[in-house]
């Protein structure tokens, strides 16, 4: 079973980092780029039976590790 | 109808009595806007209502201090025409709730102070306190303040030298994040942050305005939730890519000859840094809040006020010079706009949208905020500890390296090996010794940097305390050569509406001033962090100080390890075996008791005086002055850095092995000389001096006792990372 | 020898580098990275720092700015290129030298003395040490972890590219001295011609006794006196 | 229209990220973690009127700076 996670920043928080990649495209010519955001994808390998017990210890680790609640939001998806 | 209820002003942390203040000033019902604006003017932290009175006690001048404290950052005559620049400044709370954020924009905060006044920063130090080593949160916060440092130093590329870092109960829930920064500049081209000349330009320069950092508690107000699904977090990320521009777009500004005053937005942001400029020169401000650069859509006024988005600074330019400045932030692709212009009416028009968002008399504000003499007391002082009931649970040296491999003893390199220490190439002294030596680029000159605080002592007796702290960064600085200039403090306390904490606070400025007044070194910049607790309980006091020392050659510096085999070393200073308060007490006995050790300020400078002396003469080759853990840590700690060894030879006399080993009793060092006759120096100086013992080997060797380098280097080095990987 | 020190915006180790070019009587001018001109010079360095934030890769963003063009121009012409930490980062993105720099292995930020061995001192970069000699300089940066797949790690083992790799004091090289996880200890790399050098240690911040040791002097002397006779 | 972009390590490119990622979330007391890759999420905001153009636009801003092809592999997705 695979985990995929989608770790990005929350609305309204700043992000200097997407901003600089949105300002980079710009001047190596690429017209029509708008706001860039840059965030965080995770693939974990998990060797649990069903879905739904992977989706619960995944959204843990989100908590706990992967993501700061403060700041960032997360998404989960579990491919069987 | 208004909307001014008692909820709204307490939400806005404005008690009724201050509230009624501002319907006195106003001759009105602020709106909303002013409100806010109030309530972050007042607030403890830009106001120091409950510190203003005590703080105006420390020593702050002296014939070399070129600015003190009441600019961004204090400022020290270094000869040559040059000045050092320099201020610390707390992040406790924001590096609580998110470690790496909040100490990179702390290291941000405190650059922009130093710049905004011309100088190009040159050091970086931070003073870290975190709970126990025990505590569960206590690992991810020192590997998230720990890389938010280094993250945000090693990109603006100034060096991060040094700064303490300790672990304690007390700040399990409220960690101190204090960081410090060092500036060079031509003493005459120093900035300051009067605003004057009524129809000069307010210039908006640095990242754009989004809503961070907005307090959560005035998001209650429904005007504010109706666009927002999700709680905007209050915590602000830093960019320092844009502060690095920001630092070189700035000085490059400030040696064309356009700039009248500059501020940098730091808490309470466009709010703070406005009326401040304003007060000080006695003018009047119209902002028009429309030229304000704007990262978000459909941002408020009372947003655009509040917003402490990082990386921004507020400048009035000369009549007709828009252009030159304009062109050089847009050489560094930096946001530039004109958002206002000085008038002489003495009173604040914000504008947004062509109507008047708030309208506000400036030195009201600014200057009548509230003053309190907040009652304290005295806490009683705690009974002494007597050597005789202390015990020795294993022979001195297997004490010892329990001792340096404790969590407050031991080696720091995991934390500095994460932060760039040699960028800009003049670092002359690296982290690890008792201060940092940085060479002044283009001169023979060095600044000495170092920062102290002994907190277990401060609760002892916040006086003792205050006056110790003090007095260790004196030490530090002279063992290195230095001769100590100036200080700037950061007093980090809990809630002062608790008398005894009001009690420790005014203790602790007592000391620091007498200690500031003996050893000459005047306070010229500093910070105030209070309501540090947690559920009612409070930190220890923990008044950081950050000193700053000068050496006019830097060759004449000295370090701590020993410059060879076979040389004699001496301890200067008298040795009384004081275990109150001591590591050894806590570490090996596990107790937090008896008298902080007493700091006899006349003795320091003596003694210090006659150290740098002979320093300075060539005649001490080595130093290192005798702080926590006492004599032994203090030589094993010198035997470590040269990966010398040590046979000690002298002995306690009639103090017990512990006492004399371990004790913590002030103004020691420990030191090697060249030449036959340093024992005689010191006689006629009159300063106490003993040899202990001869260098050589690869152990320390007392008695039948041995201890190899090795071993101990072990305990040393590897608790922390250890620690760290978990 | 003259020699040219590109500034990107958040490159923060020029100052370090026009010190230790001036030291060795190299003559270096800053030139700006919107500047598509340089100046005649003998040797061009990328230095150290972090330039555009190090946003998104290490390097990356620094690797499209105008001035790149002329140096790849004069590369090929034969001019000497030496890239420093951020630099040897900008030269591998731009593909002037091969493979890639990723994360520290152990993932944080490291500053410290390391000691370097000298694989092939047969150019003007090395010409100052001997061939096999130690040297100690620091390192300080977060994303020295060389990669190249297999092939390309062959070819520049089996043509001498390799310029310098991690060692202990005595010039073993072992895993435990390797301060970043690099492949193979490389710590600098040459191109083909050899006439373009990519390190991540930093000699310009060793080279004075009383500043951290003198291990890169000789790296700058070399340089100058290889490169000084020709202009 | 919205480009979703996933730039992910290649294959035998060892990830340092993703593995101390692993060695925290045991030593955190999950168990049955196997591998784990980190990757960058990128979103771009566009004003192409196509998603034919928008995909051919972002496929050149991979090329040239989002992904370093030495190393990295991307995915590109458009929202209409
Ligand atoms: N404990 C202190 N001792 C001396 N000066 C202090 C102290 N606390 C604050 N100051 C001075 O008060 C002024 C305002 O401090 P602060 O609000 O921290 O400045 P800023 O707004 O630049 O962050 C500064 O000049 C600072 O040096
Ligand atoms: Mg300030």
């Amino acid at each position: 079973m695979k985990a995929k996670i989608h770790v990005t920043l929350k609305n309204g928080v700043h992000d200097p980092q997407g901003q600089a990649i949105g300002h980079a495209l710009e001047s190596l010519g690429f017209d029509g780029v708008g706001d860039v955001r840059q965030g965080k994808y995770i693939e974990i390998d998990l060797v649990d039976s069903t879905e739904a017990a992977a989706q619960e210890k995944v959204a843990a680790m989100c908590r706990q590790l992967l993501a700061n609640t403060v700041i960032e939001n997360y998404i989960i998806e579990i491919d069987g | 109808m208004s909307a001014m209820t008692p909820a709204v002003f307490a939400e806005h942390g404005l008690s009724e009595a201050e509230y009624d203040k501002i319907l006195d000033i106003l001759g009105r019902e602020p709106n909303l806007t002013e409100l806010g604006v109030f309530s972050v003017m007042w607030s403890e932290h830009c106001s120091y209502k409950s510190s203003k009175k005590w703080l105006k006690k420390l020593p702050t001048e002296a014939p070399w201090v070129i600015c003190g404290p009441g600019e961004n950052a204090g400022v020290i005559d270094i000869g040559d025409g040059q000045a050092a620049v320099f201020k610390m400044e707390s992040h406790n709370h924001p590096s609580y709730i998110e470690p790496y954020q909040g100490a990179a924009t702390g290291v941000g905060g405190i650059l922009r102070d130093v710049f905004t006044m011309g100088a190009r920063p040159v050091a970086n130090m931070n003073v870290l306190r975190f709970g126990d080593a025990s505590h569960p949160k206590t690992r991810h916060l020192v590997a998230g303040v720990v890389s938010g440092i280094g993250g945000y130093g090693n990109c603006v590329g100034v060096p991060t030298l040094g700064g303490e870092c300790a672990f304690h109960g007390s700040y399990d829930g409220n960690i101190l994040v204090n960081a410090m920064t060092v500036g060079i500049a031509d003493a005459d081209k120093i900035f300051y942050s009067a605003a004057t000349g009524a129809g000069n330009l307010v210039v908006y320069v640095g990242s754009k305005t989004g809503r961070d950092g907005i307090h959560g508690a005035t998001m209650a107000s429904a005007e504010f939730t109706e666009n927002s699904d999700e709680k905007r977090p209050t915590v602000q990320v830093g960019d320092p890519f844009t502060e690095k521009l920001l630092i070189e777009a700035c000085l490059e500004l400030m040696a064309t000859d356009v700039i009248v005053a500059i501020q940098d937005m730091g808490a309470a942001g466009l709010t703070s840094s406005s009326f401040e400029m304003a007060s000080k020169g006695g003018v009047g401000v119209d902002l028009n809040l429309d030229q304000v650069p704007a990262r978000e859509e459909n941002m408020t006024a009372y947003e655009f006020l509040l917003s402490e988005s990082q990386e921004r600074m507020l400048m009035v330019l000369k009549p007709g010079e828009e252009d030159t400045a304009r062109k050089i932030f847009e050489k560094w692709e930096l946001d530039f706009s004109v958002v206002g212009r000085l008038t002489d009416t003495g009173r604040m028009v914000i504008r947004e949208k062509g109507e008047v968002a708030a309208d506000l008399p400036i030195d009201p504000l600014a200057l009548a905020s509230p003053e309190y003499d907040r009652p304290w007391v005295v806490a009683p002082p705690p009974a002494d500890v007597c050597a005789a009931d202390v015990p020795a649970p294993g022979p001195i040296f297997a004490l010892l390296k329990n001792l340096m491999g404790s969590p407050d003893l031991c080696s720091k390199r995991w934390i500095w090996e994460q932060y760039d220490h040699l960028v800009m190439g003049d670092t002359v002294q690296r982290p690890g010794g008792d201060a940092a030596v940085v060479r002044v680029r283009d001169t023979q000159k060095a600044l000495a940097i170092t920062t102290d605080c002994t907190p277990r002592y401060c609760l002892a007796d916040p006086v003792m305390g205050g006056k110790q702290a003090v007095a260790e960064t004196w030490r530090n600085l002279t063992a290195v050569g230095a001769q100590p200039l100036a200080i700037t403090d950061n007093l980090n306390f809990g809630n002062p509406e608790r008398p005894e904490i009001m009690g420790q606070f005014v203790g602790a400025i007592e000391g620091i001033g007498a200690a500031c007044t003996v050893l000459e070194v005047p306070v010229v910049s500093g910070n105030v962090s209070l309501y540090n607790e947690t559920n009612g309980e409070a930190i220890l006091p923990t008044p950081a100080i950050g000193a700053v020392g000068l050496l006019t050659d830097y060759t004449q510096a000295v370090g701590l390890a020993f410059p060879g085999d076979g040389l004699a070393v001496y301890l200067i200073g008298e040795t009384q075996g004081h275990l109150g308060q001591s590591l050894y007490l806590r570490e090996i006995a596990g107790r937090e008791e008896g008298k902080a050790p007493p700091v006899d300020l006349d003795r320091e400078r003596k003694i210090g005086d006659f150290v740098r002396d002979e320093i300075g003469r060539g005649v001490i080759t080595s130093c290192h002055d005798i702080s926590d853990g006492g004599l032994l840590v203090a030589l094993a700690e010198m035997a470590l850095a040269a990966n010398i060894g040590i046979t000690i030879t002298a002995g306690g006399g009639s103090l017990s092995d512990h006492a004399w080993a371990f004790g913590e009793d002030q103004a020691r060092y420990l030191v090697t000389a060249a030449g036959k006759h340093f024992v005689a120096l010191a006689e006629v100086a009159r300063v106490p001096v003993t040899c202990i013992g001869r260098t050589g080997g690869v152990a320390l060797v007392w008695g039948d006792q041995t201890l190899t380098l090795d071993e101990l280097r072990a305990a040393h080095e590897d608790w922390l990372p250890d620690y760290m990987a978990g | 020898m003259n020699s040219a020190v590109i500034v990107f915006p958040g490159t923060n180790r020029e100052r370090d580098m026009v010190l230790a070019l001036s030291a060795a009587g190299a003559r270096p001018v800053e030139v700006w990275h919107r500047e598509t001109r340089l100046p005649a010079v003998d040797l061009i360095v990328i230095p150290g720092g972090f330039s555009y934030g190090d946003y998104l890769r290490a390097g990356c963003m620094a690797g499209h700015s105008p001035i790149i063009r002329e140096v790849k121009k004069q590369a090929e012409a034969g001019v000497h290129v030496l890239g420093v930490c951020n630099g040897f980062q900008v030269l591998t993105e731009t593909g002037l030298l091969p493979g890639a720099l990723l994360r520290n292995a152990h993932l944080k930020f490291i500053c410290k003395d390391v000691h370097l061995k000298v694989e092939n001192n047969g150019t003007p970069f090395l010409s100052g040490y001997e061939s096999g000699a130690v040297m100690s300089v620091p390192v300080a940066h977060h994303d020295g972890n060389y990669f190249a797949d297999e092939a390309t790690l062959d070819a520049l083992d089996g043509e001498g590219r390799v310029a310098v790799r991690y060692c202990g004091p005595d010039g073993t090289v072992t895993r435990y001295h390797n301060p970043n996880g690099s492949q193979r200890n490389i710590a600098g790399i040459y191109n083909k011609r050899g006439n373009i050098l990519g390190m991540m240690p930093h000699p310009e911040d060793a080279i004075d006794k009383l500043l951290g040791g003198i291990g890169g002097k000789p790296l700058f002397d070399g340089l100058a006196g290889a490169l000084g006779p020709t202009s």
